[in-house]
């Protein structure tokens, strides 16, 4: 909570947005402009603050049992909804159900959990095992467990709600597709009483309009911001930040993103075999790779860490040492021993998401100078999507990954959810079941230390390390914060 | 002469040949036709030259090219050494083509004007397969030098020519196969009296050297009576008169003819001669006059002229024509 | 009389050939020497071709030799051209963009040719024909070559040859309208009648007397998609869909360069000076080629 | 000419036919999910397959492409997979900004290529005829992405005349509407203008040559005369059939800049469909366009009978 | 003859910039046409003829055309007017009716405008009347309803009413000298006498000069009262009609007269023609350009350039032995031809 409100209010907020998300109902999808978006209109009940804790915002407070069964949620009382109706008990049940089916690790997870209302204003998770990291995934913030009113998920299509009202504190005013879409200030919103802090705490919207606006072209968008058209613009291109930094109307934000990858084929072709798959980590250059992609050390950090820094209570050393070998000679020696002879690899990638793409060429540059054939294959993100489905399509694919905020959500760990890639590890597996039900944070703590050991060893990918984004702002916005996306509520703009 | 037309037999035997065009609105719905031939009927024999003459825009063309095949007739035959050449298959008809060929009308546009004029006459030696590449050179130099032009204009493109060298091009390449009936559609109209004696000339002696027949349309009817043995008038798609030549001029007898005789200018200043005018604009031929098509512009008109159309007679000396005033 | 000239010349009938065969050589020869805009664009067409072909030998660096501490550097003694986002130096980059451009644009052209007249010529011969050929190119016309690129590198995999297929199917239609529309006027022409009347055969009629006649507006046409084909390339790599990378061209060169366009412009002024080189050559030469092949143009030439 | 309208206007029937086929046919084949796109990579197969069946995508391929084909012929369309609206909504409302814009860089690209076209023209041959020629082919080397960038830096960034990228409705007014199209159509026009004015260029040198014009001289008329109403008008054919073209192709999208000004026109919504796979998008977009360019053909071949008048008369 | 010729060409000599170098098309050509009168141009095709009447009305390409000599009309030389004079004369004063009727007519305006247009800029009247006029001027041509035709196009109409619309448009300012380049070669012979007719009138009516080009000698007979005779780009004989169809001095005018196959001529002989062909325009003959073709050529012939010299009765030849050939058979050659 370091910014106050002092700015003025009113005005129109307008925002350079990359994509159009599919649909703004967070529980169906895992679209990243839907959390951007839709978390000014959404909230839950839970929601991260600052330091990565899960901390109450549609809830008064929780609660977990002592057998770790169970938890209580007691909810605010006058919450009301964009349509005037109070959030109540059964609106909460009734997302959350939803949610629970439809967010891929809560319908894991919580399979044979449930939710209860209790009264009016209590809302009890009710699980079949003690589960710890639970109040993480509740709070998640990709494909969020929004809470809606009751009728509007009993109508629900399964593409998605289709009327988007939530307690949050912009309203949706008009959606005009590919072009914009505009919030207005709810006027009758209930903020929490603390003091602002991550997702939690004090919300107050300013701006009477948030305006979002879709503009696919990066450099449209670091255009459009110092012309003054946008007053924040989104996903600066690394090498415009010059250009904004040296125009004294704007303002450079930096922010983490999310971390870098190439991810294994590992059921069939030479990375099956894990001698490969070290080999490679051998082979490539760690600080090349992040170089390329994000073209300098103030948009990346070299990390190892399945979580990032920022995750303080989840750091451990381990695998460091891993991530820390290069060694290209080793690594030819260790290719031939892994059977490698002369075969073309494939390195699927897209130029949707350039740094993939860059990572792919210096991948493919590291392979050529230990002698290891292998050849792009760039597709637009609609075809990768399918053919990385194909475990006879690739041996390597870059794959950038948003933060997570827990272990388990890390896509390509866990063997059981079929995660193209492919992992088959007991080991890692059995971790992780363990982690979910540690008794207590310190024990999860140490049970994702040897996971993150574990994962370093059998390497379903390498992580490059975590970098950031950068976001503009013209100097008159104030109070525009970032965290796990941009936070508009709060945010001034002053003439 | 023409005592000995009667025994021998025509070489070429065209009966009641039509030529209708379609004229069609923008859907390709026939609206009307442009009936270009409407009743023509002559033989032309070996060794022999018919002129043909006409208004502008009266069919002879149209004649020259239906015969060729050009253009599909309406109606008609036409008998080819007794063969009806309107009835045989594309295929059959490539022999006869070999054996028959034209000179086109405009000199302007009867020659390609991407290919270089050695090529356009050797082409049709190709097509047949006479000689082999360098006989068919030599061929192509020699008949350029025949018709007037030098060698070296074997490379030459038809925009470097003059009509009326490009109108001797087009003589080079008819002559280029030796064939039997060669359509002279206004040989010589753009020539200059020199090169047109010289072209004249020539198509004499080779009519001498091959026996070739011609079918000679013309508008120069001082030419057309050199070189004619016997002659046609053509007036809106019909014939309306066909006699030898002397016989034509000493007496012809339908009032077109003869106001076209009148009109010949004569190439003395010291002679002066009465013509004949005829009135009046010539008429459609999408919208041709009822009975005798001359009748709205003949001096001699009678009422039976308006409603029924003149059959041909003959008459003595192989003289035939069609009007009312000569049977 | 006319026969005694025969026989004069017919003496040295050869020697007479042979000397106006070489009297024609050394006109044509001297005509192209004439023709500035053969000479101009043959000669940047050339010489990019060379610099292509001797890519090896002239640069010092691979396209692919990427060294990411020395990013986006400016034009220097070892980068003539600068170095580009990975560090790889441009003018390597840029003078092998010239085989895959070049190759692009050339494959295109040719085949676009090869095809749209074709097409254009059997479809102005035969009726029915026609109206299914012209339907069919209707049709292609309205696909997007977005689309159709994604879709068929989706399928058959991200080859250049795929990206030319997509240009291909997308720029044949226009140039077979122009072949038929130029057709369609000659067709009627009394050389054509001529043609038929010696009793030549379709074959010959189409290939022999229409097909020289359309190839003043083909050859505009085709130096035209020679040029837009380069520029689609790089529009295609701008949606994603161009030459796969990292096997350099103009086109993704142009496109990675925009990115930086306010801090490197070296990235986009050389590829973009060579590609206008390109184009400019490339129409020189073609509008060359039509007037040294158009008999009719000699006569107005000064 | 009603007859012939509609005649024309029927024969969209087997172009759409053509398209409908090879457009379906082709982005089924394509790889990529309606369904997962939506949901996002991270999806459950279940949710997946539950998806793909309200879509109706697990159908067999032949009873979607009839289900869709048999609603074309009621004026159905079918609803857009992922913009929540039917595709006819979503076509017209994309073609009001393409359709300005098109119209805008043709009037810029007619009235910088017709002059230059002409003015060279007249002086073949001359430096003036090659300076035209060269600065004309400067609009097909530099492919739209840069220029329109470079445009958006001079005139919006530095300059600021105009705004960088956006699009306001003709109801914000004139003004409004027209300066967020300015530079998209100077773009777009630039390609069209080096086209035009070469065609403009060799179709007047035809003209030029033409005995009438040696009437027209004869007749003691101005040299401006002769060019603009003598020579132009019988130019003006092959010019028509590019210009047409031209606009076609700009009202089939100008893919590229309507990205780079983020002009929310068919381009935008096409290639957005296709990195979708909205099927239903694209495959009503296509026969759209293609509807849309057989008309504008009609129009054109109108018009020639406007310009000259044997064509009324030689139509087949 | 008349004291001062309303038309006069003196010495004109055009040469064309071709590829392989320059070309004189017209050398040296000089003739004058008077009030009333008509001046007939004959010659061998491509000797010049065309070039020669448009370079009066100066219609060549400026760019690639050098004219020397002069041509004087109303006592200013045509070839040194400027732009807008001579725009002036075009037309106006002296107007030109081209070989080719079936081209020189635009085909997107209709026959009234193209008409019309003519009497608007020189007369200086509304577009109505200049209508009216044009619809006055295709009545005279003899074309039937002109009313009608008045919004035809050029396309609806036959090629002798097509020829018989560029007359009137050359006729409609009235002009002094009308230059008629063939206009009758392409119609047959009922209409060619027509037009011949037509334009034979309104030259009295109008006190025209006419120049009128033609291969057929039979219509210079008839209607010219002086003839030029021109030979790859010179004039080699001119004269009365009736002195020079009855006495050609020229060996090539003799020829061309011999070659003209007469009505009443015996058919079974052969038609005089003239030996050898036209060299190109790049490779002129020095010395007399007819000499190669011609029977009594010497070693001076083909040396030395003769030039053009009045002989007697207004004729001017230009031949080295015409002297001799007049002395020799002045008497026998009236006999043989009449
Ligand atoms: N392909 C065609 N389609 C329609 N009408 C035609 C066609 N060819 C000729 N005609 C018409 O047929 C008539 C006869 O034409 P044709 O060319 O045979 O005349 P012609 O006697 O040769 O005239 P000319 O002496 O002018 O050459 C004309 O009215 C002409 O317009
Ligand atoms: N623009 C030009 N450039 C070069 N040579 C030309 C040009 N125009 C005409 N000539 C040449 O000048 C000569 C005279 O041509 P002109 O048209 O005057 O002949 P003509 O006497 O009118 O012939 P015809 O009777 O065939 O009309 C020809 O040899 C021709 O090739
Ligand atoms: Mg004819
Ligand atoms: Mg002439």
């Amino acid at each position: 909570g370091k910014s106050g409100n002092s700015g003025e209010k009113g005005g129109t907020l307008n925002i350079a947005y990359m994509a159009q998300p599919p649909t703004l109902d967070p529980h169906v999808t895992v679209s990243v402009a839907t959390t951007d978006i839709g978390r000014n209109i959404f909230e839950t009940l839970l929601a991260f603050n600052e330091r990565n804790e899960a901390a109450p915002l549609l809830a008064e407070s929780f609660e977990s049992s002592e057998d770790l069964k169970s938890i209580t949620f007691k909810l605010r009382k006058g919450i009301k909804f964009h349509n005037g109706k109070e959030m109540t008990a059964d609106d909460v049940v009734a997302s959350m159900e939803r949610w629970r089916v439809l967010n891929g690790k809560a319908n894991t997870y919580f399979s044979n959990s449930e939710f209860v209302k209790e009264d009016d204003y209590t809302v009890v998770l009710k699980m079949d095992k003690p589960f710890t990291i639970a109040k993480y995934i509740l709070s998640t913030n990709i494909n969020f467990a929004a809470i809606m009113p009751k009728e509007v998920i009993e109508n629900a299509p399964k593409a998605g709600v289709k009327e988007y009202i939530g307690t949050g504190p912009f309203k949706l005013d008009e959606w005009k597709q590919d072009q914009y879409i505009k919030l207005v200030k709810n006027e009758d919103y209930q903020s929490p009483r603390s003091e602002p802090d991550g997702l939690v705490g004090k919300k107050e919207p300013m701006v009477d309009e948030l305006n979002f606006h879709m503009v696919p072209d990066a450099s449209t968008r670091t255009a459009g911001i110092q012309t003054g058209e946008y007053d924040a613009a989104l996903q600066i291109p690394y090498d415009n930040v010059p250009a904004i930094e040296s125009d004294g109307n704007l303002k450079a934000i930096t922010h983490p993103e999310g971390f870098s990858t190439v991810v294994y084929n590992k059921r069939n072709g030479i990375f099956s075999n894990e001698k490969a798959r070290q080999a490679l980590n051998l082979a490539v250059d760690k600080k090349e790779v992040m170089m390329a992609a994000f073209t300098d050390e103030k948009f990346y950090t070299q990390e190892h860490g399945l979580l990032s820094k920022e995750f303080v209570s989840w750091y451990s050393e381990q695998g460091k040492d891993k991530y820390d070998e290069y060694d290209p000679e080793a690594a030819k020696k260790l290719f031939k021993e892994a059977g490698y002879n002369g075969e073309e690899l494939t390195i699927l990638t897209t130029r949707d998401y350039e740094d993939q793409y860059q990572i792919g060429v210096v991948i493919q540059e590291n392979l050529k100078k230990i002698g290891v054939k292998s050849k792009l294959e760039v597709y637009d993100w609609a075809t990768l999507m399918e053919v990385r489905e194909d475990d006879k399509f690739y041996d390597l694919m870059p794959m950038g990954y948003n933060p997570v905020t827990d272990p388990t959500q890390i896509n390509f760990l866990d063997s059981r959810t079929k995660y193209t890639g492919w992992s088959n590890s007991p080991e890692i597996d059995k971790l992780l079941d363990q982690l979910m039900v540690a008794p207590s944070d310190e024990a999860a703590k140490e049970i994702f230390g040897k996971l993150q050991g574990e994962s370093w060893s059998y390497l379903p990918a390498i992580k490059f390390g975590d970098y950031d984004g950068v976001a503009a702002i013209r100097t008159n916005i104030e109070g525009f914060e970032w965290f796990h996306g941009p936070v508009l509520w709060n945010t001034t703009k002053s003439n | 002469m023409q005592q000995q037309y009667e025994k021998q037999e025509p070489l070429l035997q065209v009966k009641n040949l039509q030529k209708h065009f379609p004229i069609t609105n923008p859907l390709g719905k026939v609206t009307g036709h442009v009936k270009a031939v409407n009743n023509v009927t002559f033989d032309l024999y070996e060794k022999e030259t018919l002129g043909l003459v006409g208004e502008s825009g009266c069919g002879k063309s149209t004649t020259g090219r239906t015969i060729l095949r050009l253009t599909e007739p309406t109606s008609g035959t036409a008998l080819y050494k007794g063969k009806d050449i309107f009835k045989l298959k594309e295929k059959a008809f490539m022999p006869v083509r070999k054996e028959m060929q034209m000179i086109f009308q405009d000199p302007h546009s009867s020659l390609n004007p991407k290919k270089r004029i050695g090529y356009s006459i050797e082409e049709p030696m190709k097509i047949q397969g006479i000689g082999t590449k360098a006989e068919r050179m030599e061929k192509a130099m020699d008949l350029l030098n025949k018709v007037g032009l030098r060698r070296d204009q074997y490379y030459r493109y038809p925009h470097e020519f003059s009509g009326g060298q490009r109108q001797r091009i087009g003589l080079a390449r008819a002559l280029a196969v030796t064939p039997k009936v060669i359509i002279c559609d206004e040989p010589v109209s753009a020539l200059d009296v020199s090169i047109q004696s010289q072209v004249i000339n020539l198509l004499q002696e080779l009519q001498e050297e091959f026996e070739q027949a011609y079918l000679f349309i013309a508008h120069d009817l001082s030419v057309v009576r050199h070189i004619s043995d016997r002659i046609g008038v053509m007036y809106l798609g019909s014939i309306v008169e066909l006699a030898p030549t002397d016989e034509l001029f000493k007496n012809p007898m339908h009032p077109y003819t003869r106001a076209l005789l009148s009109a010949i200018p004569i190439a003395n200043p010291h002679r002066k001669k009465e013509r004949i005018v005829i009135k009046g604009d010539v008429p459609s031929p999408t919208n041709l006059p009822t009975g005798c098509v001359f009748h709205t512009r003949c001096p001699y008109a009678m009422d039976r002229c308006k409603s029924e159309a003149p059959s041909i007679t003959q008459g003595a000396n192989g003289h035939q024509v069609a009007c009312h005033l000569h049977n | 009389m006319l026969a005694e000239t025969r026989k004069v010349v017919g003496t040295d009938v050869i020697g007479q050939k042979r000397e106006i065969a070489k009297e024609r050589r050394a006109l044509f020869l001297r005509r192209v020497w004439a023709n500035k805009m053969v000479v101009v664009g043959g000669v940047i067409i050339f010489l990019i071709t060379l610099l292509a072909l001797a890519a090896p030998l002239i640069t010092q660096f691979t396209p692919y030799d990427l060294e990411a501490v020395n990013r986006l550097k400016p034009p220097n003694a070892t980068h003539w051209f600068g170095t580009d986002n990975f560090g790889r130096d441009i003018f390597s980059r840029v003078v092998y963009g010239a085989r895959v451009s070049l190759a692009v644009g050339l494959s295109v052209a040719i085949i676009t040719g090869f095809l749209g007249l074709l097409i254009g010529m059997y479809s102005s011969f035969y009726r029915i024909l026609d109206h299914i050929l012209m339907r069919i190119a209707d049709g292609l016309m309205a696909f997007p070559s977005i689309l159709l690129a994604i879709a068929i590198m989706a399928v058959m995999g991200p080859k250049p040859i795929n990206v030319v297929i997509a240009i291909v199917i997308v720029e044949t239609p226009g140039v077979a309208r122009i072949v038929r529309s130029a057709a369609l006027v000659v067709k009627e022409q009394t050389y054509i009648e001529a043609a038929r009347a010696q009793g030549a055969s379709s074959w010959k009629i189409i290939w022999s007397h229409i097909a020289p006649n359309v190839l003043t507006p083909l050859i505009v046409q085709i130096t035209y998609v020679f040029s837009v084909s380069m520029i689609i390339e790089a529009s295609l790599s701008f949606l994603g869909a161009g030459i796969p990378v990292p096997e350099p061209s103009w086109g993704n060169i142009l496109y990675d360069g925009k990115s930086v366009i306010q801090t490197a412009w070296w990235m986009t002024v050389f590829p973009g000076m060579f590609l206008l080189l390109a184009v400019l050559g490339s129409n020189l030469l073609g509008d060359g080629i039509r007037d040294l092949i158009d008999p009719q143009s000699n006569k107005a030439k000064k | 000419m009603r007859l012939y309208i509609l005649q024309r206007l029927l024969s969209i029937i087997p172009v759409m036919l053509v398209v409908a086929i090879v457009v379906f046919f082709l982005i089924h084949l394509t790889p990529g999910d309606p369904a997962s796109i939506i949901l996002g990579p991270d999806a459950l197969p279940e949710d997946i397959k539950a998806l793909r069946t309200e879509l109706g995508l697990d159908l067999p391929l032949y009873q979607q492409f009839f289900s869709w084909f048999s609603g074309i012929f009621v004026g159905d369309l079918g609803d857009s997979l992922y913009l929540d609206m039917p595709v006819l909504t979503a076509f017209t409302s994309h073609l009001g900004p393409t359709l300005s814009l098109a119209i805008l860089a043709q009037i810029i690209s007619i009235v910088i290529a017709i002059p230059f076209g002409i003015i060279a023209a007249t002086k073949r041959g001359t430096a003036v005829d090659q300076f035209f020629m060269v600065f004309a082919l400067l609009g097909i080397s530099i492919p739209s992405f840069l220029l329109g960038l470079l445009l958006i830096l001079l005139f919006a960034v530095e300059l600021h005349w105009l705004p960088a990228a956006g699009y306001q409705p003709l109801s914000a007014g004139l003004w409004n509407h027209l300066k967020f199209l300015i530079l998209p159509a100077i773009t777009l026009g630039s390609i069209q203008a080096a086209l035009i004015a070469r065609m403009t260029r060799s179709s007047m040198l035809d003209i030029l040559s033409m005995n009438y014009i040696k009437t027209a001289h004869a007749k003691g008329l101005k040299e401006r005369v002769i060019i603009y109403k003598h020579a132009f008008r019988n130019a003006l054919i092959p010019i028509l059939t590019v210009v047409g073209q031209a606009f076609g192709t700009l009202v089939a999208g100008a893919v590229v800049t309507e990205a780079v000004f983020n002009i929310p026109g068919i381009g935008q919504l096409i290639v957005n469909a296709i990195q979708r796979r909205d099927y239903v998008l694209i495959q009503g977009t296509v026969l759209l366009i293609a509807g849309t360019y057989v008309f504008i053909n009609l129009i054109v071949d109108l018009l020639y009978g406007v310009v000259d008048p044997r064509v009324r008369l030689n139509k087949k | 003859m008349s004291s001062q010729p309303l038309l006069e060409v003196n010495h004109l000599k055009t040469t064309f910039a071709t590829e392989e170098g320059p070309v004189t098309a017209v050398d040296d050509v000089t003739f004058g046409v008077n009030k009333g009168e008509t001046i007939g141009i004959v010659g061998e095709s491509g000797c010049g003829k065309s070039v020669t009447s448009e370079s009066i009305m100066r219609l060549l390409d400026e760019k690639t055309t050098k004219y020397e000599g002069e041509v004087l009309f109303e006592g200013k030389n045509l070839l040194q007017l400027s732009k807008a004079d001579m725009r002036d004369i075009r037309g106006n004063k002296i107007s030109m009716v081209f070989q080719d009727p079936m081209t020189s007519l635009n085909p997107v305006q209709t026959i009234g405008d193209q008409i019309a247009e003519v009497i608007v800029i020189h007369q200086k009247v509304s577009k109505g009347e200049a209508f009216k006029k044009a619809e006055e001027m295709l009545r005279l041509t003899g074309i039937p309803a002109p009313e009608k035709r008045i919004n035809e196009y050029p396309h609806e109409i036959s090629g002798g009413m097509r020829q018989r619309v560029l007359i009137a448009m050359a006729l409609a300012c009235r002009p002094k000298v009308l230059i008629a380049d063939e206009p009758t070669t392409a119609l047959d012979v009922t209409i060619q006498a027509q037009i011949l007719d037509l334009i034979d009138e309104l030259k009295s009516e109008l006190e025209m000069g006419v120049i009128m080009i033609t291969h057929d000698l039979g219509v210079v007979a008839e209607v010219c009262q002086r003839v030029v005779v021109m030979y790859l780009g010179q004039v080699i004989e001119e004269g009365e009609v009736g002195t020079l169809f009855s006495r050609p001095l020229h060996p090539y005018t003799r020829g061309l007269l011999k070659s003209i196959p007469q009505l009443d001529g015996d058919r079974t002989e052969k038609l005089h023609v003239i030996e050898g062909v036209v060299p190109p325009l790049t490779a002129v003959p020095t010395g007399c350009r007819f000499a190669p073709r011609c029977a009594f050529a010497d070693d001076h012939c083909t040396s030395k350039a003769p030039v053009l010299e009045e002989i007697g009765d207004g004729q001017k030849v230009r031949c080295w032995k015409a002297d001799e050939l007049l002395k020799k058979e002045g008497h026998e050659h009236n006999a043989a031809t009449i």
